[in-house]
Order: C-alpha cells, then structure tokens, then sequence
C-alpha cells in the first residue's frame, strides 16, 4: 500500500445552533467523515472575529471552515448576515497576507443538515489535501 | 425576427423512406425565411443500435456531426427527427456532465467535439424561434373542419432533463401549431404512448400492438389524421397500417402525415409537391374535407358580409 | 487551577471506534489537569456521583468531561458539578461521539482528534469564569399561534391552567383542516361533532382572547417579555356589531367567489361566514369578488345588515399584545397536485383531492353529503384512491411520508362504501403505514368487511377515455401493468410545510428544516420545545401528524407553559455580553450592530461614556465582541482569549 | 418462479458494475412500480422492469442479463421521466443490454442481430443503406419474409435508394468503430 496520507490541520468554527448541530446530525445518522477538522462551538458565526481565522493561518493551520445558519435561518436574525460580510472581506484580503484564499472557506448547514455537513467536511478536507500543508510561517505571535 | 439560419442534419431516413419529411420541412422552412444548410458529408448518428453497444461509442458517432457543425461555425444543430435528436442530445448531455467521458469520446473521433454546438429539433424551432404568430401570417388555406390529434412519440421531450423542451408530460408545440394551422384538435391521450419504436422488423406483433392502440384511440377521439413529427412513428403508424389491421383485427384507413406537410398545405402548397400520395394511407378524402371546410367558410363569410350590408 | 477530565465510553458508542483509556492517559498531562479517568456511562447516576466525589476529593475547580454533543447533555452536567459546590460554568464539554467515534472510522485518527479536544477544551475551562444568573419578572400571557386541533387543545389547556391566552388564527374561523373533514378515524366519529363543542369552548372561555383573520406582524423580545404585534386583517363587517344573521349572504349577487372552506369545489358569496359552526360566526367581505370593490357599485349587503355592520373603508388594524410564552401551532398545508402533469395536472374535473372528497362527503358540504362527481353530477360508481402523491416523491422534493394519508384513504374508502352500498373502491398504494392503536385493524376491515380493493403499485398516468378516468397503474405483487377504468379519482396529496411557515419562523427566530417544517430541540427528548426559549410547537407545523398526537402534542406544549409560568421569576442566561470599562473607547460600534438593542450608552462615576448591556435583552450572540476595536466588550464563556486558547491548543500539543 | 438461493447467487460485483457503468444508485429503488405502470413492453417484457430494478439490487446477474426484457426495452424513456426517486431507468436497462452483449448472454438473438446489421452498414457507408440492412437481417434471421408485403408498397414510391450513399468521410466514421474496438482490447 500507498503511505499513509498524513492528516491535515483543519479548525471549523460552528454556531451552535445550526451547523453544530447539523454536525450532531451526521454523527446522529453516522455520516462518515475524514478525520482532519477540530470544531470549535461558537454561538453564532457572527461571533467568528476574522482575526480567528487570520490568527489560526499562521499559528499553523492548513484550513479553515466556518459555518453558521442558513441566510434568513439565523438563530440570533442577522448574525450571518455580519459574518457573510466580515468573511467575504477577509477571504479578498487573505492573499495580501501571503495566505492562500483556498484555505478559508465560510459555509451553510442547518441543524437538519447532516448530509450536507458531511459533503462540506468532505470537500473542504480534500480541497486542503490538494494545497498541501501550509507553508511554514514565522510565529510572531507566540514565544 | 432576423432570419433564421441553423445548420441542418436530415438523417439516414430523411434521405430514403421518409423523404417526404425532409422535402415538406424544406419546403416549410424556405416559407417561413428559415435557412437550413446541409452539415457536409454528415454521417449517421447511431440511433437505437449505438447505444446498446457501449455509451462511449454511441455519443462518439453522434459526435462526428457536431464536431463538423462546429467547423461550420454554427452553435445549433437543426434536425426534424427525434431519434437523431436524442442521439445528440444524449451525447451532448453526457459529455458536457463528466470531462472524462467527453476526452475518452474525443479521442475516437479525428476532430474533437467542444461542446459549442446544441442540437433542437425542427419541430422546437418552429415552435420557440418562428413563433405561432410567424406561423399564422404565412396560413392562406386554414386546416378548417378537420379533426387532427398530434402523437408526439417518446422522445421529443424525454427525459425532461436531457430534452429541454416542451412539457414532458403534456406537450402542445404541435398541438399549437395545428391550431394556428386552423385544424380542430381533439383530446387525445395517447400524445406520448410509444408506438414500438424500431421493433418493426424484429418483433413486429409489439409495434402492431402498440401503434394499434394509437391508432385506435385517434379515431376515438374524432380525428381525421394523425400528426407526426417522427420518420420512425409514421412509418409504424402508416406504412404498417395494414399489419396492424390484420393482427389485430381493425379497419382503419387514417392518414399519418408529417407535421410539415400539413403545414405545408395551410401555406398553400399542393399535397403532391408534399409528397403526401407517397404514403401508404390514402389522403384523398382527408384533402377533400379540407377543401370542403374552407368553402363552407367562405361561404358563410360571404354571408355574413351581405347580411350586414 | 485543579481540573479533571472524564472521558466516557457510552457504551461502546465511544469506545468502540476511540481508545478512551489512551485519551485519559493523555489527558493526565495537559497544563493544570490533576485528575483524568475513564467511565463506561458517565451521564448514569453512578457515573455523575464519581465527578462529585473527584471534585471534593481532588479539589477540582474546574471539569471537562469528553462524550456526547453539549447539545444533549452540557446541562445534566453542569447541575452534576453545581451539586458538588462548583460554578456550573466551570465546565466544558468536548463532543466526541457525534464528531468523532459515530464519523469516523480510524481508530487511531478518532483517539488522536479526541486528545486533541480534549485539549482543547481543557484549555478553555482554564479561563473559564464563574458567571451567575440574574432573576427577573415574567409575563405570564401566552401566544398562541394557529386555530386547528392543536392550538386550540394548547389554547384551552392554558386557559385552564389559569393563563391568559391570546390565540392568532389567520382564516376567519378557528378549527384547522379538522372543521372540514367529514368523519375521522379511526373511531368514525362526526369531526365537526367532536370539534364544534371544543370550538365553542375557545370562542366563549373568559380567559382567551380570539384574534381570528389576523396574523403575526412582529415578533421581539425573549422569553419572559414578548412583545407581539398583531395585524387585523380588514374584514369589511364590523364584528363587534355583526350577529351572523346571515341574511347579508342570503342577498349577495356575487355569488361565484373562491370557497377556501369547501376546497374550490363549489362557489360561494363575495360576503360569507365560512361554515354554520364557524367561530366567531361573523360575516366577511372578500374585495377580490365583491361588486362595491371591483365595480364600485351594489351596497346591497350594507343596505340589508340589520345592524349596519358593513363598513367598505374598513383598513388593516395593528395590535401589540405582551405575552411570556408563544405555541406555535400553524398546521400544515397540501401538496399542489397540479403540478403532477401525469396525473393530469389538475385539469381533469373527476379527479380530485382528498381534502375535496372531504367536503363531498360531508353533510354540510355542498353535496349536502352526496358523493357526486364533479364533471356531471352523477354518482360514481368505481372510485379510484391513488396514495402518496406529492409524498415520498423525491422527484417532487418530498421524500418524506405524510404520515397520515394511508389512514384517511381506509376511512374514505369506508365511508364511500357506507354512503354508495354498489360502489367499488380501489386503493393504489406502495405500503400501507398503520402503526396506531387500533389503526391496523381499521385497514383491515376497509378490505375484509368493505370489499375495498387494495392494489399493491403506483400509479403513472391519469387519462380521459369517454367519460371514465383511466388509471394506468401496476400490481407489483403480480408483477404486471394495470388499467381501472373510474368513475371518480382520490389523490391523496401529502402534507407539506403552510405556505408562511418559513416567513413565521424567521420571525419567531426558530428553525425548520428543509421542508419547512419546524425543528423540535429534540426528536425524542424534547419532541415540543424549540432551541428558541420559552417558543413551543404543536401539531403538524411540526410534522404530518394525525389529530390523536396532534391534540396530545397541544397538552404537551401547554403543560411546558404552564411549568415555565409556575415560578415568577425566570433566570438570566449569564453568558451574555460584558463591557470593559476600561477598554470601550465609546466608539458605538456594538450599539449599531447588537440585533437586539442591548447596548446603551452609561456615564461611569468617574464621568466616562462607555457602553453598558443591559443583561435581560442580550442574547448572547457575540456580534459585538466580533465588532469592538479594542477588545472592550466580551461574550463571557465565549471571549477572545478562550477561543484562541482552543485554537491554540489545538496547534501546540 | 424457481427457489433463489441468495446466499449462493446473490452477485454484488455485478450490482457495482451495474451502478458504476450507469452512474445509477440502484438501491434507492423502492420498488414502487411506477416505470412498470407506465412502460408501453410491459405486456411483452418476461420480467416487467422494476422487478428488472428489484434482480439487480439482489444480485440476480444470471437472470437479469438472460431475460428478454432488457432486449425489448426501446428506450422510450418513460420510466426515466416518471420514476419518483429519479433514477435514470432506461439507462440501466441500456447498461444491462451492454454488459450481457459483452457476456455474450443475448436473449433475443433476432433484436441484436438487426442492431449489429445496422451499425454495419454505418460502419461501411457513414450512413445507413435501408435495403441492404433489411436483406441481410432476412437472410441472417432466417426470416425471409420479413415485411416482404411491405415491399410493394413502399418500392413503387421511389423513396427507397437502392445504392447506398457513401459519405466522403466514411473512413473518419469506421475510425470510430475500430478505435473503440482497440480500446476495449487495450483494457483487458
Ligand atoms: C383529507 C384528510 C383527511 C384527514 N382525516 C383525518 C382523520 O380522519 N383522522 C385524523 O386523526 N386526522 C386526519 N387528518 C389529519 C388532520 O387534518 C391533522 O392531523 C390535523 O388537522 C392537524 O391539526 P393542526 O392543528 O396541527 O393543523 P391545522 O388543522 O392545519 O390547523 C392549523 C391552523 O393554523 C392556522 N395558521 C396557519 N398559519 C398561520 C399563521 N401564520 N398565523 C395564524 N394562523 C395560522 C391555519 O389557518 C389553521 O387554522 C386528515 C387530513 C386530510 C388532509
Ligand atoms: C427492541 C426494541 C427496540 C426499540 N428501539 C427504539 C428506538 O430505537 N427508538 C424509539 O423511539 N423507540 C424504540 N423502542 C420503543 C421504546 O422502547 C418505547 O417507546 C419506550 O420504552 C416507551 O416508554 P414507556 O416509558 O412508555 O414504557 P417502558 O419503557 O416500558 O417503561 C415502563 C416502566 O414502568 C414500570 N412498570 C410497569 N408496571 C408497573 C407497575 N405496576 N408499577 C410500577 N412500575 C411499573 C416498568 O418496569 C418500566 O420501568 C424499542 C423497543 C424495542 C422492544
Ligand atoms: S454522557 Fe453522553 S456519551 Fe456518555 S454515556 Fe451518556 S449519552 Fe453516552
Ligand atoms: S353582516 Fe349583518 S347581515 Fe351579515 S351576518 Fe352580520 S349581521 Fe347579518
Ligand atoms: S357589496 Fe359586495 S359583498 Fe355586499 S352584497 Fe354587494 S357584492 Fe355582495
Ligand atoms: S401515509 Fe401512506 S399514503 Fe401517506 S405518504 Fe405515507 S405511505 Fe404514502
Ligand atoms: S452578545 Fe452583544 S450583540 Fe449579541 S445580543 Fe448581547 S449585546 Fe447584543
Ligand atoms: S464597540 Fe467596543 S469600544 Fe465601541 S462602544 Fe462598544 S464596547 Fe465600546
Ligand atoms: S419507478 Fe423508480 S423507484 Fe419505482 S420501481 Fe421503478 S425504478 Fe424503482
Ligand atoms: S425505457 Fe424501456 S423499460 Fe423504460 S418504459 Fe421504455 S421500454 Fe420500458
């Protein structure tokens, strides 16, 4: 056999009221995923600071996913619609940063979702398998 | 309307047992301002027989044509027959949904297909891109008194996904034209029941039995002749006409005419310049109840005009 | 800090696909853990005893235990940690059941993602702060939204139970689909006889207040203290004068207009009370077929009323009530048959709903209760059922089962049997889904006692031939294509989600699924609470239900009212906003964006601007933290440094 | 029908192959019937469709690739229209002609051999020669009178060509045939 495919560091930040929960779905219906993603419950993705994001890219991530409700299905009304905005702004500004804009990705899931989740967990851990492991940064940050 | 122009492939029947629909769409076409160029040394798209050998081949010998619209610089593919029709559609279905499927097809033909061609029937032409209203200007001797049903057949508008055109269920491009036409058009249930397809020579007792059942719910319906847009479909319903009477035990005598040719004869050109007495059922006395309808019309416009004076 | 870890097994649910030892072994090394172990079912009684007794043996203040989805058992825990004396936010949880053993099937990748959250969570609950709730005052009026079976069983259980009601009905009459169906099953009582008292009973009790032809305009506030606008809509009668004499309806000249109640199958006047029991039994105008509207002339009602109740300038009105607790018992709507060309698309007159074959059998339809078919009046003979049209169609987009069709079709076919002894029913159907008491032998006896003919297939084409309606079907248990030649076709359209349902829950701030139906906090557990506090479900907004779990999900939903009315005082989530005075520089960023309005600006005592939550009306979505330049304004238990603390965590092992 | 031993006859291979050539879950047939109610071969079929669907999802290969029906189908796609799970019904039936003529399993030897006679004539003029196919599917059949009462009636018109055309790129066309073949040997 082929080398093991070695994982990737993959964080999600899921509101907990749709995508944690149709994270809960999946696992529910036992929806098979890769292994890669490490999920952090927010209360809502309008509460995902970019600065997260940003601050996991180079701290050594190879991905990063938010998710949160659907348009209109926002458990707090308008949260995704803050987040769609930040998020959309951060992803033009990654590549300043000398970030790949590929390995952010900001996504819907209802709490009935499972399906949808595991195709999301799927797609995005392939896609970052694709790009490879983030090139190393110099850690500001830490030390 | 700027003039239509489309590049036209007839098929393997339209040159020979069905040259009837190739001569009246011509006709029709030339009428109504609609070029149709022959695609040069066009070659035959497979039909039924292709596709029960292996998916690949089949779109690769439907290909060849489109490939060769291409060149011509064209991006519609025109045809009046439906399995010709499906045979394109299917391969441009296929090849534009999996990349794979469409290099493996390319690489059995010598010059690739790129996906910049879309294939339509005449039949959606006439109906989308002339429009009734076009159709009606060119009417001088309207269909009147005659019942006429339109049998669809199977693949005009299945599946849905592939075909794109009109309601896969309950289509009405012909019927509309036939009403633009001036025909009456009855109810008929059996628009889209399959008439035995290609099974004519093979297992002739199915078609007998389902172009029987055709054929019997027209005349049910009050119909005088039955509409087709089919090489295949007319010549299940008219040339085996007597095989069906005789395996089943009817006595029908109804005429199956090509969509175009009664067209063609509501602009006013003689059934024989249709090649309508090339048929196996007789329409001579479909033809006479035309012209009868239209002179009792004339009649009582007549009428009616020197009553109000 | 003293934390320990508790890893569960759930069975083999975990450690089946993790090696929970592992991850407890591991878990012993993480910064400021002390204490880590293993338990087969950590949420059993014995299993909650052994984190008390971890807590007060090795002084633990703070805990993580690592096993299902907070979603299911965050709370059990924290009150298991709060009876050992600890903050109940001292506590996290790492889901790695749902998100690890059930998904994947590696065992050494699930243990090595359920180290590392564990970590990950033992890295926050390092900065987790004791945070307590804040008590305040409830409304004690609930809302009741939707007039069928279930919001009325909701509405009066409450209205027992001492509450004041206000129930919001959008037709002009209370009852839901159950006013019109003509006998119901399994029992075949009269459905208006058992309804029609219950109806009355809400119209008259002096604790609920009817607000019929109305809808919801607006929706703000939290559990507790809602504040609920409500749109009259203009019925052109005064109601308060209206005594439903009926003689307006008696004169109408229009009388071709839209007939909801009866299903279009007969017409009605343009000024008409929908049905003689309806409640409230009052006249209404419908501009759409009404001459004085379309025309500007006739005024015959208004000059008939005997009590002058008609006023054509009559507008929309708008209403605000306050209430603690909202049911949401909007009910369900029917699938469009139209849209299955096959079946005709509607466009055959002999082929028809069930909800249409209702009022056709029903006494105070407009047959009077004789089955006439309605191309010619004449009684039909052979009466084709066809099941799940528009259910279980993923063509269609209903994939679902309607949950209650298979029952109504045994019924009608029954009650056909009963009105025409000669006729002979036919029932196309692919399973047949009686699982309720006494449902199955109901079935059963529509075959064995009344000759129904059950025909195991579906059916794919509906055609005319004369004036039979051909049924094209097949018998898959013989294996072969069938023809019935009918007098009269039944589609039995499936359930879907009210049109509006999607409108109201963005409103309510409650979430449905992709078919629009709501979602419940819990299939098993929590089948009538929503994740919205103190909004609850009833009935088929919920699901297709039939009316015995209907009625039984009302009372349930009333019951949770009434034990969230029975304390006077409520408790505050604490995980709400928190200002750093020191840090707000007053830049109002929060005050714009919070979605709620829970920020204001407040002078400290050394005279700075800064901005204040005022902790009842935020709800905890962290917009603002997201928002503030300086950092100022915290989510507590969600702020900057406990989320990077995991994200951390996860990246330096 | 005979007694199936599903323990010993039960294909799975032949289920994935079916699936993956035809791109068709077949597990998501519920057996409902609807393609059968509405298929016009039914009433000539051995074994109607859906329990053609109902043999694949058990592994049934023997049976489903020496029936009659997956020869009879004539793809008039209604199944595949009205099917409520959407599967493409007509395309696993097409699929299953193709792997029973790659076995050699064909049941209905007369509709094969007009199919092979027809793409022929393709293979040799580009296009299809009427005659020609119908007289050689006569004298291979063995059914020498096939249609021959239609012969009078059709002959006098002057439609039939009794040459065959050959198109200028017939070479182009039999290109295809045998690149296809070579591409099949190239696999195995
Ligand atoms: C043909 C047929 C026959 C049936 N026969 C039986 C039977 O014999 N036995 C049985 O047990 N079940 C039967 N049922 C099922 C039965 O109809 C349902 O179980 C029952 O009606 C569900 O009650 P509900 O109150 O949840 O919903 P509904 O009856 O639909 O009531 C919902 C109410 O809410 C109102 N509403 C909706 N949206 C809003 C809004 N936004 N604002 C305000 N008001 C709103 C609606 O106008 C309606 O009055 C049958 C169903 C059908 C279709
Ligand atoms: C094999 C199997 C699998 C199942 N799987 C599922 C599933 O996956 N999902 C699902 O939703 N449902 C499932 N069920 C159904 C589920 O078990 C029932 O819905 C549920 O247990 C009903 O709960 P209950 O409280 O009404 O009754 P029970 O669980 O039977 O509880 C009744 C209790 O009352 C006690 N009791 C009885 N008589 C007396 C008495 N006279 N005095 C004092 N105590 C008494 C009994 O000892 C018992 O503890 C399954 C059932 C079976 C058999
Ligand atoms: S705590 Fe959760 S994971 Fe553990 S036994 Fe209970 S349900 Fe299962
Ligand atoms: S509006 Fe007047 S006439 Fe009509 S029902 Fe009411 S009281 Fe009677
Ligand atoms: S005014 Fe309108 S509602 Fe009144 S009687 Fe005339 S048509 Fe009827
Ligand atoms: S209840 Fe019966 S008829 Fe209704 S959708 Fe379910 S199976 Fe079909
Ligand atoms: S967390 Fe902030 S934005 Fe959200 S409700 Fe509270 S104060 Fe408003
Ligand atoms: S956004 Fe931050 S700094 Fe600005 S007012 Fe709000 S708390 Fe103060
Ligand atoms: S219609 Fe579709 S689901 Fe129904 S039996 Fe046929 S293939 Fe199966
Ligand atoms: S495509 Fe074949 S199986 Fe399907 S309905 Fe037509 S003949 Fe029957």
């Amino acid at each position: 056999m082929a080398e093991e495919k070695k994982e990737a560091k993959i964080v999600g930040f899921l509101c907990n009221w749709c995508s944690y929960g149709g994270a809960d779905t999946a696992g529910v219906s036992r929806f098979k995923q890769p292994t890669d993603l490490r999920i952090i419950r927010v209360p809502c993705s309008g509460r995902v600071d970019p600065l997260f994001v940003v601050k996991a890219l180079e701290s050594g991530a190879d991905g990063v996913l938010v998710s949160g409700c659907h348009p209109r299905d926002c458990h707090y009304s308008e949260g995704n619609f803050y987040a769609r905005r930040r998020l959309e702004v951060l992803k033009r500004f990654l590549p300043f940063m000398g970030i790949d804009p590929n390995r952010f990705e900001y996504t819907w899931v209802s709490a009935s979702e499972g399906q949808r989740w595991q195709q999301v967990v799927t797609k995005f851990t392939e896609q970052i398998h694709n790009l490879g492991p983030a090139p190393k940064r110099e850690e500001k940050s830490d030390r | 309307m700027s003039k239509l122009s489309f590049a036209y492939y007839p098929g393997c029947s339209l040159e020979s047992s069905a040259k009837e629909y190739d001569v009246s769409t011509r006709k029709v076409a030339d009428i109504l301002k609609v070029e149709l160029i022959e695609i040069p040394d066009w070659s035959c798209c497979g039909a039924s027989p292709a596709h029960t050998v292996d998916h690949l081949f089949a779109s690769a010998v439907a290909a060849r044509n489109l490939a060769i619209v291409e060149e011509m610089g064209r991006d519609t593919l025109v045809t009046p027959c439906p399995e010709c029709l499906s045979a394109f559609k299917k391969a441009i279905y296929n090849m534009s949904k999996d990349d794979g499927f469409k290099k493996k097809v390319n690489s059995l033909l010598d010059k690739p297909f790129n996906l910049n061609v879309e294939a339509k029937s005449f039949l959606q032409i006439l109906y989308e891109d002339v429009g009734k209203e076009n159709i009606s200007k060119k009417v001088i001797k309207p269909l009147i008194g005659v019942n006429i049903v339109p049998y669809y057949g199977c693949l005009l508008t299945r599946p849905p996904d592939v075909a794109q055109f009109d309601d896969p269920e309950n289509p009405i491009s012909m019927d509309t034209i036939l009403e633009t036409i001036g025909a009456n058009v009855p109810y008929f249930s059996y628009k889209l029941e399959c008439c035995g397809a290609a099974y004519g020579v093979t297992k002739r007792r199915i078609v007998t039995k389902l172009s029987g059942d055709i054929l019997k719910t027209a005349i049910e319906s009050g119909a005088d002749a039955v509409a087709v847009a089919c090489p295949l479909c007319q010549q299940n319903l008219d040339l085996r006409q007597d095989q069906i009477n005789r395996d089943q035990g009817f006595d029908f005598h109804i005429p199956i005419l090509y969509i175009t040719q009664l067209m063609g004869l509501s602009f006013g050109l003689s059934a024989s310049e249709l090649m309508i007495d090339k048929h196996n059922v007789k329409s001579d006395h479909f033809l006479e109840k035309i012209e009868k309808g239209l002179k009792e019309k004339e009649k009582s416009e007549k009428e009616s005009i020197s009553s109000k004076n | 800090m003293r934390i320990g870890v508790f890893i569960c097994h759930c069975g083999s649910n975990i450690a089946g696909t993790v090696d929970v030892k592992k991850v407890a072994e591991e878990a012993k090394r993480f910064p400021h853990v002390v204490y880590s172990t293993d338990y087969m079912y950590t949420c059993s009684e014995p299993g909650q005893l052994e984190i008390q007794e971890a807590i007060k043996k090795e002084k633990l203040d703070g805990v993580v235990v690592a096993s299902c989805s907070p979603r299911m058992h965050e709370n059990t825990f924290r009150r298991t940690v709060e009876k050992a004396g600890l903050n109940r936010y001292m506590f996290e949880m790492a889901n790695i059941r749902e998100h690890v053993s059930w998904v994947g099937v590696d065992k050494e990748a699930n243990t090595k993602k359920a180290i590392d959250l564990v970590r990950m969570a033992v890295a926050k609950v390092t900065l987790n702060q004791p945070l307590f709730p804040k008590s305040f005052k409830v409304n004690k009026n609930v809302l009741v939204i939707g007039g069928g079976v279930a919001g009325m069983q909701a509405a009066l259980d409450c209205a027992d139970g001492g509450l004041k009601v206000i129930l919001v009905e959008k037709n002009p009459s209370i009852g839901g689909k159950m006013a019109k169906l003509d006998k119901t099953f399994p029992t075949i009582d009269c459905s208006i006889c058992i309804l029609g008292p219950k109806m009355v009973d809400v119209g008259q009790h002096e604790n609920i207040k009817l607000y019929t032809y109305s809808e919801i305009e607006e929706i703000s506030g939290y559990v507790g203290n809602y504040e609920v606008k409500i749109r009259k809509k203009a019925t052109y009668v005064d109601w308060t004068k209206c005594t439903g004499c009926g003689l307006c309806m008696e004169k109408c000249p229009s009388k071709k207009a839209f007939d909801p109640f009866n299903e279009g199958i007969a017409p009605t006047t343009a000024i008409n009370i929908p049905f003689p029991q309806a409640i409230p039994k009052k006249a209404k105008i419908d501009p759409n077929y009404c001459r004085q509207f379309i025309k500007g002339k006739c005024g015959v009602c208004a000059k008939i009323c005997p009590v002058q109740a008609i006023d054509y300038e009559m507008q929309d009105e708008i209403v605000t009530e306050k209430v603690g607790a909202i049911i949401v018992a909007t009910g369900y709507s029917l699938f469009d048959h139209t849209k299955i060309k096959e079946y005709g698309a509607g466009k055959y007159l002999d082929v028809i709903t069930s909800i249409q074959y209702e009022r056709l059998l029903n006494a105070s339809g407009p047959t009077s209760g004789h089955i006439l078919r309605p191309s010619d009046n004449k009684e039909p003979k052979t009466i084709v059922f066809v099941a799940c049209v528009g259910s279980r169609d993923k063509s269609l987009g209903v994939p679902y089962c309607s949950n209650f069709c298979c029952m109504y079709i045994a019924k009608q076919a029954i009650l056909t049997k009963d009105h025409i002894p000669d006729s002979q029913s036919y029932v196309f159907y692919m399973d047949i889904r009686a699982p309720g008491k006494g449902y199955e032998e109901f079935v059963r006896r529509a075959q064995e006692e009344y000759g129904v003919k059950y025909i195991r297939g579906r059916v794919s084409r509906i055609f005319k031939r004369g004036d039979k309606m051909v049924v094209r079907g097949s018998d898959t248990l013989l294996g072969t294509q069938v023809e019935l030649e009918a007098d009269l076709v039944v589609l039995a359209t499936g359930a879907i989600a009210e049109e509006g349902a999607r409108e109201l829950a963005e409103k309510l701030r409650i979430s449905y699924d992709p078919y629009g139906f709501y979602i419940e906090s819990h299939p098993k557990l929590r089948p009538v609470e929503t994740n919205t506090a103190g909004v609850f479900l009833a009935g088929a907004c919920q699901g297709p239900k039939d009316i015995p779990a209907s009625v039984g999900q009302g009372s349930a939903a009333a019951s949770k009212v009434l034990s969230l009315f029975s304390k006077d005082l409520l408790e505050s989530d604490p995980q709400i906003a928190h200002v750093n005075e020191m840090l707000c520089v007053d830049c109002k960023k929060c005050i714009q964006t919070c979605p709620y309005g829970a920020i204001e600006e407040k002078k400290t005592p050394m005279g700075k601007i800064v901005a204040s939550v005022i902790e009842t009306v935020c709800q905890g979505c962290g917009l603002c933290t997201a928002t503030c330049p300086p950092g100022a304004i915290q989510l507590q238990q969600f702020t900057d440094n406990q989320l990077l603390a995991e994200v951390k965590a996860f990246f330096h092992a | 029908m005979a007694l199936i031993n599903l323990t010993t006859s039960t294909d799975e291979n032949f289920v994935n192959q079916v699936e993956t050539l035809s791109g068709q879950k077949i597990s998501e047939c519920y057996q409902c019937g609807k393609c059968t109610a509405g298929c016009p071969f039914s009433f000539a079929f051995d074994y109607p469709v859906s329990q053609i669907m109902r043999l694949i999802q058990i592994g049934q290969k023997e049976i489903v690739l020496n029936s009659k029906a997956i020869w009879l189908c004539a793809t008039c796609e209604a199944c595949t229209t009205r099917c409520p799970c959407q599967i493409d019904v007509a395309n696993v039936m097409d699929i299953c002609r193709i792997i029973a003529r790659k076995e050699n399993k064909v049941k209905e030897k007369d509709v094969k051999l007009f199919y092979d006679i027809f793409l022929e004539s393709v293979k040799k003029h580009g296009r299809i020669f009427e005659i020609e196919i119908l007289m050689k599917y006569n004298l291979k059949s063995g059914k020498l009178l096939t249609d021959a009462d239609l012969g009078p009636k059709i002959l006098p018109k002057g439609k039939l060509n009794f040459f065959p055309v050959n198109i200028k790129g017939k070479d182009s066309v039999e290109k295809i045939f045998t690149r296809f073949v070579e591409g099949i040997k190239n696999n195995e």
